[in-house]
C-alpha cells in the first residue's frame, strides 16, 4: 500500500472539507466508468468494469444442479471473489483471502436479500426447472485485476452487467421421468432466454473522512477512512442491503442521512450504468 | 488350568526376540526390534537446537513421530505418540542438553500384537545407540488376561483381540550394581519393580491386574539381560536369537 | 466402529416451513412474546476461570460462552505494531442446531464480531500484544450473533480490557408488515429482511450495522429506533451484572 | 525484599503469590508437609463435584459436569444409519472429545489441542471396554435401520483431571438420553412420530417400549498425582503441570478394573502405591454414583 506522509494526509482531508478532492472531483462525484460485456466466451455471461484505475472482471456460469432440500423451489446462487496478486503485492499467496471472503459475503448479502427471498436481486424461483429435482446453479465469480479503492461498487456494477449479458439456455424436460430419479433434461444451445436484471441492485459505498463522507474513494482516500457504509439500492429505490465497515462508531442520524444521499447518488449511477451496458451490448452485437 | 496357545507357547514364554542396532546410516542412532512377527524400526535424530512451542527451554525436549505401516495417523497413533513421549521423558536425563529437541521416529514394519511394548523396546535400543544420556533403560511387556483370570505374556494379534483384556506394562530394566541389595530397595521393593507406564484395555478384576504385574516383572528380568547382551555385543548389528 | 463412519441422517421431520405469505400475521409470536418484547436475558461473568476474563449469556434458548485471553504476545508472524490487535473466533458445537451439518456460517461471524468490537476497544493501551476473544455457541436458538457480541463485550470488561463503552447488540426481523425484535430460529427462517445493529449505548454510537432484505427508508428509521432502545435496556442488564460481579468479589 | 540470605526462609519476605509463581514446586511441597493442598483440600480429597442433566435443549440427552472448576458439557444426538453388514443387529456410538479455544490459554483456534485426541481415545476405550452400552439396544429394524449415537463432549474449562470430568459427563448424558419414538414412513425412511399430532395413525411406532438405554456397570474414574511418596487425588492443572506423574484408575460399579492408565512420569509406581490409588478410586466411585443417582432422581421429578 502506498504510504502517505502526514502532510499528504492533511492535504487530502483539507481538500475534502472544501468539497474539492485531489483529482478535482466533488465529494459526491464518481470517476469515469467504462463497461465491456461478453469478454469471456465460455461463460454464460461476463463483463469488465473500470472505475478510474480500479479494474474488475465478473463472470456468471449457469450449470444444472439439484436444489437443496430445505428450499426445493429455489435455484442456488454462489458468489466467489478472488483478489489476484496483480492488484496489490499484499494479495500475494493468502494475503488477499480475508478481503476476498469479506467482499464475497457482502455481495452475497446484497444479491440474495432476506431468507424468504424478498429483496433478492435475482429471482431464485425463476431458476427452477423441475421442482425439488433439477434447477439452475449460478456460479458468480469476480476477479480484482487492479485495485485503486472502491472495490465493492466496481464488483457490484460488474456483476450487474455480467448478469444482463447472461443467456440461460432453453431446457426441455423428458416427459415420463417418474419417481425420484433425475429426470432426463436436454439443453438446447441455440435459443437463450435473457436474464431479467431489473431488480439487481447497485452498491454505493460512502466513506467517512474527518467530518464529511465521500463517494467512490480512491485507495489513498480509503487509507484515511474512519468508517465506511456500503448501501445497495435497486431500481425502485428500496434498500436491499447495508453493511457498515471500518472501526470508528457512527451516530445513527449520520447513517440515516448517508442513506438518503446514497439513494440520490444511486439514481445517477443507475442511469449511467444502464447507458454504458446498452452501449457495450450494441458494440458487442456489431463486432 | 493350562490353556494351550495357538503357537504352542507356554503362558510365560515370549516370542523369539531379535534386536539389531545401527541399521540406518543417516540417523544418529537406530535400532530394529522384533518380537515374533511384530517388528518396529526406531531412528533417533540427536539433540537438535531449539525446543518446540510451549516446551520448557531449561530441559531437553523429546519429540516422537509415529509412522504407521499404511494409512493415516488416527487417534490410536496419537495416543501411542503421547505415551511413548512421556515414557521416554521419564527415563532420559533431560537436564544434560537443555533447550534441545531429540526426535525419535518409530516406523512400524509389521504389527502382530503387542505393538506399543515393541516400540518402547526399539526406542530404548535406538537411544542407547545414539548415546543419549539415560537414567536407566525401559523394558516393556504386554500381558493379556484370559476369561478364566489366566495371564499370558506377549500375545499375538489374534490372542490380543479375543482375550478378555490386556495390559501394556513398562518397567525399568534390572540394574546390576555393586551396592548391597538393601541400598537399592525403594520402600521395601527393588527399584525395577516400579511401573513406568501402564495402559490397559478391557475390564479385569483388580487382583488379575496385580497378577499381570507379577508376571510382567518376572518377564522383564529375561528381557533386560537380552537387551544388555544385545547392547554389549561388539558387533552392533548381530542378530541374536533369544533364549 | 472401524473405518469410515456410515452416513447418517436425522430422523426429525424437515422443519415444515409454514405457508410463507400467511397474510393474517397473528399478533402473538410462536413463543408468546409481543413484537417489541425481547427474550429473557441472563448474563454472568467468570464462567471459565482459566481465562483472564469470561462471560456466559443465555437469551431464551440461545446459550453462548465467551472467554478472553488478556493481552499476550502475538503470533511470531505478526509485524511490530504500536496498536494492540484483536483476534476473534466464533465456533458452534455440533449439537448447537437441530441438524448437525449446520453452522457453516461461523467463519463470517468471526469477522463480524471483530468489526463490532474494534471500534470500542482502546487499542493503544496494549501495544505489540494481541487480545484473543473466543466464543462458543452451545445452543443456537436464533439471533446468535447479537448475543455473542454482547457477551464478548461483557467478557472483555471482566478481563479488564480498556474500552470506550460496553458494546451491546440487537437484531430485528421484518415479517411482512411487522417488525419483530430479537427473532428466534423459526422467525429467522422465514423473515423478509433482517437488521442487526451493535452500538455503544452511552456514547450513542453505532459500531456495526448489517441490513439484508428489502427495506424502505422510513421502515429502516423505525427499525433502528426499536433496536437502539432494546440496546439501552440490554446495556442496563449488562451493567448490573458487572456491578454484582464486582461487589460479590469484594465481600 | 531483603536479599535471600538462606535459601530456607526466602519465602518469609516475598508475598505468597510471588513465591508461588517463582518456586511452584517448593510452594506445593511446603503445603504437602502439613498434608494439605493450596486450595485447602486434604491430600486424598477430591474437589466438589456437581452434575446438571438436560443442559442442552437441542439434543436427545445432555449433561454438564463440574469437578472443581473443570467443566465438561456432553450431549448425545441420535441419528439413523444402516447397520454394518457384519453386525446387522447392532447400532453404533461415535465418541468425540473437543477442546475449543475457550477452555484454556494453550489452545489456539484452528489447531486442535494435542491432549484432545488422546483423551478421546481413552474415553472410547473405557466406555467400550466397560461394556456399559449393549449395542443391540440401539438396533431399530435389524439389517435395515439402527441408531448411531453421536456423543460429543466439550471441555468448557480445563483445570486438571480432564478425563474424570469427561467420563462423568459422558456417562450422565447417556443416562439422561431419551430415545425419540420413530416409525417407518412409506419410502422406508425413519421419521420421528411427532408427539403432538399423529399424522398417520396406521404407522405404529417401531420402538414403543425402548425409551431409555439401560446401562450396566457404569465406569467412574479418579486421577491421582504421585509425588515423593504422596498421592494427590484429583489434581488441578497447576499440580498436574508441576508434578508430572499421573495415574488414572477407572472402576465400574462391580469394582472391575476398567482401565489403569499411567503414561510415564518421573515417579515409579510400585504395587503398594497402585493399591492405594485403587482404594481411593473405590471411595470416589461411591461418591460419584451417589451424585449421579441424585441428579437422575431430581431429573425424573421434573
Amino acid at each position: 500500500m502506498v504510504g502517505l506522509s502526514a502532510g499528504e494526509k492533511h492535504f487530502i482531508q483539507g481538500g475534502i472539507a472544501q468539497d474539492l478532492r485531489t483529482d478535482g472531483r466533488k465529494r459526491l462525484d464518481f470517476r469515469p466508468i467504462s463497461v465491456e460485456t461478453g469478454i469471456i466466451p465460455q461463460a454464460s455471461g461476463s463483463a469488465r468494469v473500470r472505475i478510474g484505475a480500479t479494474d474488475v472482471i465478473a463472470s456468471v456460469k449457469a450449470e444444472l444442479g439439484k436444489p437443496n432440500a430445505s428450499q426445493p423451489d429455489k435455484g442456488k446462487v454462489s458468489v466467489h471473489i478472488d483478489c489476484s496478486a496483480t492488484a496489490e503485492p499484499a494479495f500475494e499467496g493468502r494475503g488477499g483471502e480475508e478481503l476476498s471472503a469479506e467482499l464475497s459475503v457482502s455481495l452475497q448479502r446484497c444479491l440474495l436479500g432476506g431468507k424468504s427471498g424478498s429483496g433478492a436481486g435475482i429471482n431464485l424461483s425463476s431458476l427452477i426447472i423441475v421442482e425439488g429435482k433439477v434447477c439452475w446453479d449460478l456460479y458468480i465469480d469476480g476477479l480484482v485485476v487492479s485495485s485503486d479503492g472502491n472495490l465493492l461498487d466496481a464488483l457490484g456494477a460488474a456483476i450487474k452487467s455480467a448478469l444482463s449479458n447472461t443467456g440461460i439456455p432453453k431446457v426441455q424436460v423428458a416427459v415420463g421421468a417418474s419417481g425420484d430419479e433425475q429426470p432426463e433434461v436436454d439443453v438446447s444451445d441455440e435459443e437463450f432466454l435473457q436474464f431479467d436484471t431489473s431488480s439487481v441492485p447497485i452498491i454505493v459505498t460512502l466513506t467517512k473522512i474527518g467530518r464529511h463522507y465521500i463517494v467512490d474513494a480512491t485507495a489513498d482516500e480509503e487509507s484515511l477512512m474512519s468508517s465506511a457504509v456500503s448501501i445497495s439500492i435497486n431500481r425502485r429505490g428500496q434498500i436491499c442491503g447495508l453493511t457498515k465497515r471500518g472501526g470508528a462508531g457512527l451516530d445513527p442520524s449520520v447513517i440515516l442521512d448517508m442513506i438518503s444521499v446514497a439513494k440520490h447518488v444511486s439514481e445517477q449511477l443507475m442511469s449511467k450504468l444502464d447507458s454504458e451496458i446498452a452501449a457495450a451490448e450494441a458494440m458487442e452485437e456489431d463486432s | 488350568m493350562e490353556v494351550d496357545r495357538a503357537d504352542g507357547r507356554t503362558a510365560n514364554q515370549l516370542r523369539p526376540l531379535a534386536c539389531s542396532r545401527n541399521v540406518l546410516n543417516r540417523a544418529h542412532g537406530s535400532a530394529s526390534w522384533s518380537q515374533g512377527d511384530t517388528k518396529v524400526l526406531a531412528a533417533v535424530y540427536g539433540p537438535k537446537a531449539g525446543t518446540k512451542k510451549n516446551e520448557n527451554p531449561e530441559k531437553a525436549c523429546i519429540e516422537v513421530i509415529w509412522r504407521t505401516k499404511s494409512g493415516q495417523n488416527g487417534k490410536a497413533e496419537k495416543e501411542y505418540e503421547m505415551i511413548l513421549k512421556r515414557t521416554l521423558q521419564s527415563i532420559c536425563v533431560l537436564t544434560v542438553y537443555p533447550n534441545t529437541t531429540t526426535s525419535i521416529i518409530i516406523q512400524v514394519v509389521h504389527d502382530d500384537g503387542a505393538l506399543l511394548p515393541c516400540a518402547v523396546n526399539a526406542a530404548c535400543a535406538a537411544l542407547t545407540d545414539a548415546g543419549i544420556p539415560l537414567k536407566h533403560l525401559a523394558v516393556a511387556i504386554c500381558c493379556c488376561v484370559a476369561d478364566g483370570g489366566y495371564v499370558m505374556l506377549d500375545p499375538t494379534m489374534l490372542e490380543e483381540q479375543n482375550m478378555k483384556a490386556f495390559a501394556y506394562l513398562v518397567f525399568p530394566n534390572a540394574t546390576m550394581c555393586v551396592l548391597s541389595d538393601a541400598a537399592t530397595l525403594v520402600d521395601g521393593e527393588p527399584k525395577e519393580h516400579g511401573v513406568i507406564t501402564s495402559v490397559t484395555h478391557g475390564a479385569m478384576a483388580v487382583d488379575e491386574y496385580l497378577l499381570c504385574l507379577e508376571r510382567g516383572r518376572a518377564a522383564t528380568a529375561k528381557l533386560s539381560d537380552f537387551l544388555r547382551r544385545s547392547l554389549q555385543s561388539q558387533v552392533p548389528s548381530g542378530q541374536l536369537e533369544s533364549a | 466402529m472401524a473405518g469410515k463412519t456410515p452416513t447418517t441422517y436425522s430422523p426429525s421431520p424437515r422443519l415444515k416451513s409454514k405457508p410463507a405469505k400467511n397474510d393474517a400475521y397473528d399478533s402473538v409470536r410462536p413463543d408468546g412474546r409481543g413484537f417489541a418484547q425481547c427474550r429473557p436475558a441472563f448474563m454472568r461473568t467468570g464462567a471459565v476461570n482459566s481465562a483472564s476474563g469470561s462471560a456466559y449469556a443465555e437469551f431464551g434458548n440461545t446459550k453462548v460462552i465467551v472467554s478472553v485471553f488478556g493481552p499476550r504476545e502475538s503470533k511470531k508472524a505478526m509485524m511490530y505494531s504500536d496498536l494492540g490487535r484483536l483476534n476473534c473466533n466464533v465456533s458452534y458445537t455440533t449439537f448447537a442446531s437441530p441438524s448437525r451439518a449446520q453452522g457453516s456460517d461461523h467463519k463470517e461471524f468471526s469477522t463480524m464480531l471483530h468489526k463490532a468490537l474494534e471500534g470500542a476497544i482502546i487499542l493503544e493501551t496494549f501495544p505489540k500484544t494481541t487480545v484473543d476473544v473466543f466464543a462458543l455457541i452451545l445452543e443456537s436458538g436464533g439471533g446468535d450473533l447479537p448475543v455473542v457480541i454482547s457477551c464478548a463485550s461483557l467478557a472483555l470488561a471482566d478481563a479488564g480490557i480498556m474500552m470506550y463503552d460496553l458494546v451491546v447488540s440487537a437484531s430485528l426481523s421484518c415479517l411482512g408488515p411487522n417488525l419483530v425484535i430479537d427473532p428466534i430460529n423459526e422467525e429467522e427462517s422465514r423473515e423478509d429482511g433482517n437488521l442487526m445493529i451493535s452500538c455503544m449505548p452511552s456514547r450513542n454510537e453505532v459500531t456495526q450495522l448489517i441490513i439484508t432484505g428489502e427495506w424502505s427508508t422510513p421502515k429502516i428509521n423505525e427499525a433502528m429506533r426499536l433496536c437502539l432502545d432494546a440496546c439501552t435496556k440490554l446495556s442496563t442488564i449488562t451493567r448490573t451484572c458487572l456491578k454484582d460481579a464486582a461487589s460479590s468479589t469484594q465481600d | 525484599m531483603g536479599l535471600p540470605d538462606a535459601a530456607g526462609d526466602l519465602s518469609s519476605e516475598m508475598e505468597v503469590d510471588a513465591f508461588r509463581r517463582l518456586f511452584p514446586l517448593r510452594f506445593h511441597e511446603r503445603h504437602l508437609a502439613e498434608s494439605i493442598r493450596p486450595d485447602g483440600r486434604p491430600v486424598g480429597g477430591a474437589r466438589d463435584t456437581s452434575l446438571a442433566l438436560g443442559a442442552v435443549g437441542s439434543s436427545d440427552g445432555s449433561a454438564l459436569a463440574k469437578i472443581g472448576s473443570t467443566t465438561m458439557l456432553a450431549a448425545v444426538k441420535m441419528e439413523v444409519m444402516t447397520p454394518l453388514s457384519e453386525s446387522p443387529e447392532e447400532g453404533c456410538i461415535a465418541i468425540e472429545f473437543h477442546m475449543p479455544p475457550i477452555c484454556s490459554p494453550l489452545v489456539r483456534p484452528g489447531r486442535p489441542a494435542d491432549a484432545a485426541p488422546v483423551v478421546a481415545k481413552q474415553l472410547n476405550d473405557t466406555i467400550v471396554s466397560s461394556g456399559m452400552i449393549n449395542l443391540k439396544e440401539l438396533s431399530l429394524v435389524s439389517g435395515k435401520a439402527a441408531w448411531m449415537a453421536y456423543l460429543d463432549i466439550y471441555c468448557l474449562d480445563a483445570d486438571g483431571a480432564l478425563f474424570d470430568a469427561a467420563l462423568l459427563s459422558a456417562v450422565a448424558a447417556l443416562s439422561h438420553l431419551r430415545i425419540p419414538q420413530v416409525s417407518l414412513n412409506d419410502d422406508g425412511r425413519v421419521v420421528v412420530v411427532s408427539e403432538e399430532g399423529e399424522e398417520k395413525i396406521d404407522r405404529e411406532p417401531v420402538n414403543k417400549e425402548k425409551r431409555k438405554l439401560n446401562l450396566t456397570n457404569i465406569p467412574f474414574s479418579l486421577t491421582c498425582v504421585l509425588h515423593k511418596g504422596y498421592i494427590l487425588a484429583d489434581p488441578t492443572a497447576e499440580e498436574e503441570s508441576i508434578m508430572g506423574t499421573l495415574v488414572t484408575v477407572a472402576l465400574d460399579s462391580s469394582d472391575q478394573l476398567v482401565s489403569l492408565y499411567k503414561p510415564g512420569g518421573p515417579v515409579l509406581a510400585h504395587t503398594s502405591v497402585l493399591k492405594d490409588c485403587v482404594e481411593l478410586t473405590k471411595k470416589r466411585t461411591v461418591e460419584l454414583q451417589k451424585i449421579l443417582a441424585e441428579a437422575i432422581s431430581d431429573m425424573d421429578l421434573e
